[in-house]
């Protein structure tokens, strides 16, 4: 069993590894290749270890991997260990799943990409990374994981490196990201402190019987690991990078920010449910803070013009609906969720992918529009991903987020709230999705898209950062001198129709009343659960939120038809007479302008008084200057009195002699 | 109580073992002055230094060989003991570094190459009568026989209006200073009623009178004729301009001989016959050294002229020294004994190095003429360098044991705080230490430039002694004068041995520290 | 008693001297047979040191100064054994880096470099307050030279400012040893010893412990630097030539903080403890205003410069947690923070090769493009600065933040900020060198086949390290509890 | 008389002495202010050896007398060749050294 | 009697001292330091000191002062240069240094505990003072004084002829008549130089 787990980190880590020591050995593609061939491995393996840990008795369904002792001293048992259970492996197969299709589509994506090998290699770290994460069996490989894919998020955004856009992306992304590290280890020593191990199982067993329910340092603790959970999955008030890390190439954003690593956090809160048990404060200010989420998010989708952070904001708030289902212990339905979602939403990059490509780049939807002939199967899939997103029947998506609405009501008390809050999200969704889709593929073809129908694709003459039109060297080579578009590559269209299919048809596993898939496979992981069994929602009352959900996605597809389709000066009146919203919704609700100015502007201030204040004045001055200029002026006294004159001499030793015969006149009886 | 009615005065016993390194430096001194009148040039330019070595190497070798005597001579008025011998032999020691930088030099020219010798060596046999004396008549001539051939040595480059300024300086400062001692001297014999140490040690410990006023005040003036023979601050004036002025070779001879002399004498002055008045002194005399180091210090800063640097260096040491004076120890008594003779090998090194350098250069002892040193001689740049660094205290060089031990002692006794400015004087040290180093190696943009260009010349050896191969005409200009150059690669070299094996210098300086029998250990 | 020891400590310093005298052409070969020889010395101890026993090995004890009870005595245990390892590494590294960039006057340059070397290894070995004052005193000399003859343009008053500010400490611990150890003769009545073990071994007064912890604190929180006491370190970073400031900055400042691990804690518990929050303060305000000073660098020394000193105030930080934890990822941190700057630092000069010569980050940028295998080797290196976890530089940290954390949970967060803006300014001087578009002077290609030879095996052994940090974790277990157990056992009473 | 008259005519002198080496600018006279400055001495010595009732104190005004007249010789000498060398002979004249 | 004789000399000896100092005639100061050396012999004699008081008036008063006399007459008066000075403040401060020196010495001598002080002084024995006894005490207790001091001697003679004697290369000095002596203007005679270095050295060795 354990084999599989290390089978699984190693293929990708091997792919990396040869990736970077053959990069000028071998031609680009084979890179492409071995980076695929890498994940689908991962991917074969992690199917693998599940058939293996089906076949175990339920209540063994647990591995612990040990590696070697990583960092065993003094009472820190850190070990290099992988915990391979029901919830890792069904991380492993997503990631490892939905990378496959994602690397495959690259290979055809990036192939005129000057840092094609480069990209490969980064992308199968991450993969490593993600994997490394969601098998990591102690605290402290879990970080290492976590970090793991916050450095290669990291150079991912900041893969077209020439552009000062995506370099401050990517440096924005990690920073935010090491507050979230800075968190989860920070949490971990709460835990650490009381439990006296790194170990999962170990710590785990011991929560129970060490915190008692809302202990201070528990909760402290949770609310830690809460921390690294909300700025690995782009949650309020860490949720500024996310929009931003669309600097990086599309692919990545498919993967990265939108299947797998975002959805870390969840997972997260998933892992450590015992603690949050044990902890409801915490869970609660996830669960709000989800919930907040999701809606701040959907929102801000509604006004934003660039494509793909259309596409970065719907995945704040699909987020927002998993860690609020997590926190409520909606475990199966929150994870469930993240299935289906990365499935729906890394098609929906793809296929955002494909427009950029036939835009020449440009990723504005003010000047997209009539892609629906120019790109049949793009529309479709883009079709496909928007009405799974929004929760429109039979898609996956309705079942999975109805599901968790389903648990908030449940619940009950102010969960009932976030249930209410979640609908409204639904009505959200369904606006800003279509409004996307309406504004890039119906109407009147822009130029590019009439070319395209000519059948010539769109390249523009000076290739210009998409985000400031500024003018970009040519010689450079990535982002690459051609494009690629899902109807002429077939490697795009594979991967785009596979995860087409999974968007349509996921839902099946989880059709209340029906199915359970999920919820039963992941049942031994959450065996020790207070809630798992228990909180259940009658399959009445699942029937019921599914229509309405439906009702609210279909409601908000219909408006966003009739703004964007049928009545196209509905916008700009709307806009006009809500100025205020706008500009507030526009500004992304001044988030980032908050942190600059609560983070960013002090810090630098700090820097600044520190180099131009403190350290000229105290450590330079009072310390340096200070006491140099006292010996100065000691030398300068002494040779002053050192005049030459041979009188003045024989006067001072004369003074001394005063002083001398004077102290011992004094001391003398 | 006739002496006439009992017939002939009997002289009193002589231990002429004991008393001859005393002798061989009198009879050195004549016969050198008589040397010094042969006619041919080459004899009195040859012969006279040769004899004077010669004498120096016989006293020196007289001294070894009655090491661990300790007898009192002449009736008392002197004992030999390793306290003595040790300083003896560093007299000599520096007097043969003196006599080998003379050579060639203005000072001896203009003198006379006999009488210079003659006076060098009368000087030194006065520091041994200093060194030794147990009686106040002993001391006051011991310090006069000192001092009037150093007056007349000061002021020998009769050519150079700042040596007679110096020589003038020296003299009325020193006879203030005479005065006061004697002066003092009165007053302790008054308050006393005896002369000898002991006796004197004897007397107050009966009458009671440790204390008394009289005393006391004898005391004040003789601390201030002492301090200023040992430039303690504020009697430390005259050091700078007679460093400055006096010719190098004698400037080098007094940084050295005087100053073991001075320590000598209040070493034993104070710890034997002034013993029972300990903690009337050894306040102000600390508060002394404590001003010395800070004066000292500070006043070496900003100095362009090597010399004058070095005097203010000198003055800074004496306080370092003096703090192994007041705590009255035996073990304070070893520390200066072996910082004097740190002291002796690091100065002579510089000194060697300044004579070097003032034959070759115009710029006679100024630091600019350093600049370039490494490139032309690097065995006087590496002289020049471990010279400083062992008067700042680094280790390896014998500086830092001697630092070690004077702190060691200060702090035995209860006078932590003193060691504290030790350390606090030393660090300010660096900054003049270092410009020196920085002129010889960093030197100016324009020798740097000439450094690089011929590519693959060995400009830096591994040892101090060692002599670029082949001759180079600029390293050759650069060493100038060969016997300053082995005077300054010797004591570099000694000062590094002794830096990494000290134990030889610990043992002199422990029996010469154990000769004051009057101290607590 | 043996004699290895000895032999690695003269190893380096032997070759320089037959290198001083063999034919030009052979000096550096020789430096670096001296390095290796003392490298392949550390080795061959850290393969066969025996890490379940307490106490000393390879034990070497000679009397040296009878006089003053000095001894010649070296000894490795856990505190110190990587840290020999690391500092013979480096010097290797460094002759390597000499072999392949040729200084000026090579031999006077092998010279000094082998009397640091020695004087180091010296510091780290001794097991003789006296001669640990004696080596950790002359390795600035060597320093200074370097400084002195082949510095930059300012290199004499900087020369000047770095020694009188590293020596006014070194010269009050001087002191302060003297002190410890006659104050401690007259404590137990015996006669004067320097041995530590000796030493330890006598309790002395509250008072006199705080004064003598003063000076030693003074001068290693000088050699470090510690905040407020770093007003040598931009200038001497500046102006030093860079192989010299890699080992300085890699090397020196470490042997500071194993001061306080080998002498501070044992021999004053009771002071340690009293200045315990004191200490922590100052680490904590260095972390911040190190990172904070650092984003505000533009000059890439200066940004290393400062996130030395951000990066020892945690070293600071973890030994003054006076954990068990915060002790044990000192002595890794220090190994790790030695095994990453110097590579930095070559990376800064082959950036600013390819720049005209500039340091400064605002005439760099785009180097990537052409030097992807120089870029690669960066991005681990400067990960492993910004103590990504994985690397045991976050080893490192998570062990003092947590030995921080145990003794006082506000400064623990507190120095989490540091956490996060090293991530900055690292990431930020990382980007404005390798990232953005080229700057105006940037030109020249890729990672020689020489260079290779210096960063590649500096690399490897990051990653290998960041893989296993746990060899130096089981090497330092035992000696974390002995050299701070006075300290350590008196913390339990504390809340 | 007592010896305590002695001494404070000797101390008189003494600092009379010492003054005037502090206001007078020509080296001769200084000299002679030295002069003055040991005869107090030997004043002192003979008044001591005088109440202690041993002759140490005589035989110690007589080598202060000995002594006296070297540094008179040498001083002297040392006027005259900076006489000759056409120096001043003013030692306020002197400061060629000096800082 | 003696009370007379004391105070006669002590006004006598301080004011010949106070003359020394004040007087401007560098040669007028000599002759108040001669009357003052005199003052001291009686006073020495008042206090058994005859070998003293004779030697003070014979070598110092005689020899000692003869040598002065010549040498401020070859160089001449100089106290009228208006140069660079140490500025007024040093007189002050000197007369203050002095005064307040005197002042401790007073108090030393009148505050000091020693009872023998109040009295003439113990008791001596015949021939206290006398050459004899002192000379016995110089070849026994102080021999080694007895021979450094003729030692200091020969140097004294030694040093004063380098210093003073003449070289080539040195300007030649003027000559020195025996009328300039009593000359009070500036410096106007000369006396032979090679008599004024026969007679330091014959100064230089008062005793031999």
């Amino acid at each position: 069993m354990s084999q599989y787990g290390w089978l699984i980190l190693g293929f990708p880590l091997a792919g990396t590894v040869l990736i970077a020591l053959t990069w000028k050995r071998l031609p680009a593609r084979a890179h492409g290749v071995i980076g695929t061939a890498a994940i689908a491995g991962a991917f074969v393996c992690s199917v693998l270890a599940l058939l293996k840990l089906q076949s175990l008795p339920s209540d063994q369904r647990q591995v612990v991997a040990v590696g070697w002792d990583y960092a065993k001293s003094v009472g820190v048992d850190a070990e290099l260990t992988l915990l391979l259970d029901p919830l890792s492996i069904f991380m492993c197969l997503v990631v490892a799943g939905v990378s496959t299709l994602i690397h495959l589509y690259s290979t055809a994506y990036m192939a005129s990409d000057e840092g094609f090998s480069r990209f490969f290699a980064y992308l199968n770290f991450f993969v490593f990374s993600m994997l490394l994460l969601v098998l990591a069996g102690n605290f402290l490989v879990l970080i290492v994981g976590w970090a793991f894919v916050g450095a290669a998020s990291y150079l991912l955004i900041s893969f077209y490196f020439r552009r000062t856009t995506a370099t401050k992306a990517g440096i924005k992304a990690f920073v935010i990201n090491v507050v979230g590290d800075v968190g989860l280890v920070l949490g971990t020593y709460f835990l650490f402190k009381h439990l006296h191990t790194l170990d999962f199982v170990k710590a785990f067993e011991r929560t129970n019987e060490t915190f008692t329910r809302n202990d201070g340092d528990l909760v402290a603790g949770c609310l830690l690991l809460l921390v690294g959970a909300f700025a690995k999955s782009a949650q309020v008030p860490l949720h500024t990078w996310l929009p931003d890390a669309m600097e990086g190439p599309t692919p990545v954003s498919a993967l990265i920010h939108a299947a797998t690593m975002v959805t870390a956090g969840v997972y997260l809160i998933a892992r450590m449910y015992p603690l949050f048990e044990q902890a409801p404060a915490a869970a609660d200010v996830g669960a709000v803070i989800g919930a907040a989420t999701l809606l701040i998010a959907a929102t801000i989708a509604l006004v934003v013009t660039d494509l793909k952070r259309v596409i970065a904001y719907s995945t704040m708030s699909q987020i927002g609906y998993m860690i609020m289902a997590v926190s409520s212990a909606a475990y199966a339905a929150g994870l469930f969720h993240l299935l289906t979602h990365a499935f729906f939403k890394a098609l929906l990059f793809m296929a955002a992918g494909s427009v950029i490509s036939a835009m020449g780049g440009l990723q504005d939807l003010d000047k997209m529009g009539g892609f629906r002939k120019a790109l049949p199967f793009t529309y479709g899939c883009m079709v496909v991903g928007g009405l799974a997103l929004a929760g429109v029947p039979p898609f996956s998506g309705l079942f999975s987020k109805d599901e968790i609405i389903a648990l908030e009501f449940e619940r009950g008390g102010f969960h009932a709230v976030l249930g209410v809050i979640g609908y409204l999200g639904s009505f959200l969704t369904g606006v800003y999705t279509f409004r996307m889709i309406f504004r890039a593929f119906h109407n009147d073809p822009v130029p590019e898209a009439a070319e395209l129908i000519r059948g010539h694709l769109a390249h523009h003459e000076v290739p210009v950062n998409p985000a400031t039109g500024e003018e970009e060297d040519s010689e450079v080579g990535f982002p690459g001198p051609e494009h690629h578009i899902a109807e002429r590559e077939p490697a795009m269209k594979v991967a785009m129709g596979a995860l087409a299919v999974g968007a349509i048809g996921l839902g099946v596993l989880q059709v209340p009343g029906v199915t359970r898939v999920v919820h039963t496979f992941l049942e031994p992981t959450f065996a020790d659960s207070r809630y798992y069994a228990e909180l259940e929602p009658s399959t009445g009352s699942s029937w019921i939120g599914l229509a309405v959900g439906t009702v609210m996605a279909l409601a908000g597809i219909a408006l966003a038809y009739r703004l964007w389709v049928k009545d196209r000066r509905a916008p700009a009146l709307i806009r006009a007479r809500l100025a205020p919203v706008h500009a507030f919704l526009a500004n992304k609700w001044y988030f980032d302008e908050l942190i600059d100015l609560v983070v960013v502007r002090p810090s630098a201030w700090f820097g600044r008084f520190a180099a131009n204040t403190f350290e000229r004045l105290v450590v330079n001055g009072v310390l340096v200057d200070g006491t140099s200029g006292v010996v100065r002026a000691g030398s300068a006294a002494v040779r002053a009195i050192q005049s030459g004159f041979l009188r003045a001499y024989a006067a001072l030793l004369l003074g001394g002699l005063t002083a001398v015969a004077l102290y011992f006149l004094i001391s003398a009886q | 109580m006739n002496a006439f009615a009992a017939g002939a005065v009997k002289g009193p016993h002589i231990d002429f073992a004991a008393i001859s390194p005393l002798i061989a430096l009198g009879v050195g001194a004549v016969v050198v002055l008589l040397a010094g009148l042969m006619r041919s040039r080459l004899a009195r330019t040859g012969v006279v230094p040769g004899l004077t070595v010669l004498v120096l190497v016989i006293a020196i070798g007289l001294c070894v060989s009655q090491w661990d005597t300790n007898t009192a001579v002449i009736a008392g008025a002197m004992r030999i003991d390793d306290l003595t011998l040790a300083l003896t032999v560093i007299f000599c020691a520096g007097a043969i570094a003196a006599v080998g930088l003379a050579i060639g030099s203005a000072a001896a020219e203009d003198a006379g190459h006999g009488e210079f010798h003659a006076l060098l060596l009368s000087s030194i046999m006065g520091m041994v009568v200093l060194a030794g004396a147990t009686d106040l008549v002993a001391l006051f001539i011991g310090f006069e026989l000192l001092s009037i051939p150093l007056y007349v040595l000061c002021a020998s480059e009769l050519r150079r209006a700042t040596s007679l300024e110096s020589g003038l300086k020296y003299l009325i400062i020193g006879s203030v200073g005479s005065a006061t001692l004697v002066y003092g001297l009165a007053f302790v014999y008054g308050a006393a009623g005896a002369t000898g140490y002991n006796a004197i040690a004897a007397s107050l410990d009966a009458s009671g009178f440790n204390h008394d006023v009289l005393l006391l005040t004898g005391v004040a003036l003789v601390v201030t004729g002492l301090a200023f023979k040992a430039s303690v601050a504020p009697f430390h004036q005259w050091t700078p301009d007679v460093y400055e002025g006096a010719p190098t070779p004698i400037t080098g001879f007094m940084a050295v001989a005087t100053k073991a002399a001075a320590f000598g004498v209040i070493l034993r002055f104070f710890d034997v016959a002034l013993i029972s008045a300990f903690d009337a002194w050894a306040p102000i005399l600390a508060v002394l050294a404590a001003i010395t180091i800070v004066v000292g210090n500070v006043g070496a800063l900003g100095q362009s002229s090597l010399k004058r640097l070095l005097a203010y260096s000198s003055v800074a040491q004496a306080g370092y020294m003096l703090a192994g004076v007041v705590v009255a120890t035996k073990l304070g008594a070893a520390a200066t004994v072996f910082y004097l003779a740190a002291y002796l090998l690091m100065n002579l090194a510089a000194f060697g190095v300044i004579v070097a350098r003032e034959r070759a250069t115009d710029r006679g002892d100024d630091l600019s003429s350093l600049n370039g040193l490494s490139t032309e001689s690097p065995a006087l740049a590496w002289a020049m360098t471990i010279s400083m660094l062992a008067l700042a205290g680094f280790p390896a060089t014998v500086g830092f044991f001697g630092k070690i031990y004077l702190i060691d002692a200060a702090v035995n006794n209860g006078y932590a705080w003193l060691s504290v400015f030790i350390v606090l004087g030393s660090a300010m040290s660096l900054a003049y230490y270092l410009r020196v180093i920085a002129a010889i190696w960093a030197g100016s943009e324009h020798t740097r430039v000439q450094r690089t260009t011929p590519a693959g010349r060995p400009v830096m050896a591994g040892g101090a002694g060692e002599l670029p191969p082949g001759g180079d005409a600029a390293a050759a200009r650069g060493d100038g004068h060969p016997l300053a150059l082995g005077v300054a690669v010797v004591c570099a070299a000694a000062v590094i041995f002794f830096g990494v094996y000290p134990q030889p210098l610990f043992d002199v300086a422990q029996d010469a520290g154990n000769a004051l029998t009057s101290l607590l250990a | 008693m043996t004699i290895h020891l000895a032999l690695l400590l003269f190893a380096p310093l032997v070759f320089a001297l037959i290198g001083a005298v063999a034919p030009p052409r052979a000096t550096a070969p020789l430096a670096l047979a001296g390095a290796v020889v003392a490298l392949a010395f550390a080795v061959a101890l850290v393969l066969d040191f025996d890490h379940t026993q307490r106490g000393l090995q390879y034990l070497t004890d000679d009397e040296w100064i009878p006089a003053l009870g000095i001894h010649f005595k070296l000894g490795v245990d856990g505190l110190n054994l990587w840290l020999v390892g690391l500092t013979t590494l480096l010097f290797a590294a460094t002759a390597v880096w000499t072999l392949v960039r040729p200084q000026e006057r090579p031999r006077a340059w092998a010279f000094h470099m082998a009397v640091a070397e020695t004087a180091v290894l010296g510091a780290f070995l001794a097991q003789d307050l006296a001669l640990f004052v004696f080596f950790f005193d002359l390795m600035l000399v060597p320093f200074a030279f370097l400084l002195l003859g082949w510095g930059g343009p300012d290199r004499r008053p900087v020369t000047l400012k770095l020694m009188i500010y590293t020596l006014v400490g070194s010269l009050l611990m001087l002191a302060a040893a003297v002190a410890t150890a006659t104050l401690t003769a007259q404590a137990s009545g015996g006669s004067i010893t320097f041995v530590l073990a000796d030493l330890a071994k006598v309790h002395l007064g509250q008072g006199t412990q705080r004064l003598l912890f003063a000076g030693f604190a003074l001068a290693f929180l000088i050699k470090m630097p510690g905040l407020l006491v770093h007003g040598w370190m931009p200038d001497a970073y500046r102006q030093m030539p860079m192989p010299a400031i890699a080992v300085f900055s890699a090397v020196l400042s470490k042997v500071a903080a194993y001061g306080f691990l080998r002498i501070v804690l044992p021999l004053f518990p009771d002071a340690t403890l009293d200045f315990q929050l004191v200490l922590m303060l100052l680490s904590v305000g260095g972390i911040v205003y190190g990172s904070a000073m650092a984003f505000t660098q533009t000059n890439l020394r200066l940004i290393l410069g400062y996130s030395s000193l951000a990066q020892l105030a945690f070293i600071t930080l973890g030994i003054f947690s006076l954990r068990p934890e915060g002790v044990q990822g000192s002595i890794l941190q220090a190994v790790n923070h030695g095994l990453v700057v110097l590579p930095f630092f070559f990376i800064v000069l082959l950036a600013s090769e390819r720049a005209g010569g500039s340091e400064d980050i605002r005439d760099l940028g785009g180097l990537a493009f052409r030097g992807p295998v120089i870029a690669t080797l960066a991005l681990i290196v400067a990960f492993a600065t910004l103590a990504i976890p994985g690397s045991a530089n976050f080893a490192g940290e998570f062990f003092i933040l947590l030995g921080a954390f145990k003794a006082y949970v506000a400064l623990a967060c507190l120095a989490f900020t540091g956490v996060v803006l090293a991530s900055v300014y690292v990431l930020r001087a990382y980007i404005r060198t390798f990232h953005n578009r080229a700057g105006p002077r940037v030109e020249g290609g890729d990672l020689t086949g020489r260079d290779r030879l210096v960063l590649v095996p500096l690399v490897l052994a990051i990653l290998a390290f960041g893989l296993y940090p746990q060899a130096a974790l089981r090497d330092g277990e035992q000696a974390v509890g002995g050299a701070s157990s006075a300290v350590l056992t008196g913390v339990r009473s504390v809340p | 008389m007592s010896t305590t008259w002695y001494l404070l005519v000797s101390a008189v002198v003494f600092c009379i002495g010492a003054g005037g080496i502090l206001v007078r600018r020509s080296p001769l006279v200084i000299l002679l202010c030295l002069e003055l400055m040991l005869n107090a001495a030997n004043l002192a010595l003979v008044a001591f050896s005088r109440a202690n009732g041993n002759q140490d104190g005589q035989i110690f005004a007589v080598i202060v007398m000995v002594v006296a007249a070297c540094e008179v010789a040498v001083g002297l000498g040392l006027i005259v060749a900076i006489y000759r060398r056409k120096l001043p002979v003013d030692v306020d004249e002197l400061r060629e050294l000096q800082g | 009697m003696a009370e007379v004789v004391f105070f006669i000399a002590a006004i006598g000896a301080i004011a010949g001292a106070g003359g020394t100092v004040v007087l401007r005639n560098p040669f007028y100061s000599v002759l108040a330091l001669v009357a003052h050396l005199l003052c001291l012999a009686a006073l020495f004699l008042l206090l058994r000191a005859e070998f003293v008081a004779a030697a003070q008036v014979v070598v110092y008063a005689g020899a000692i002062m003869v040598l002065y006399v010549f040498v401020s007459a070859y160089v001449g008066r100089v106290d009228h240069s208006v140069g660079p000075n140490p500025g007024p403040g040093l007189h002050w401060t000197a007369w203050a240094f002095a005064g307040a020196l005197m002042v401790e010495l007073c108090i030393a001598v009148l505050g000091s505990g020693l009872t023998v002080l109040d009295t003439e002084g113990t008791g001596f024995f015949p021939g206290f003072g006398s050459p004899a006894e002192l000379g016995k005490l110089l070849l026994t207790r102080y021999l080694l004084a007895f021979e450094i001091a003729s030692f200091l001697l020969l140097v004294a003679a030694v040093g004063s002829v380098i210093l003073a004697r003449r070289r080539e290369g040195l300007e030649p000095a003027g000559t020195v008549s025996v009328t300039d002596l009593f000359s009070t203007t500036d410096r106007t005679g000369t006396i032979d130089e090679h008599e004024a270095g026969a007679q330091l050295e014959s100064g230089g060795s008062p005793k031999r």
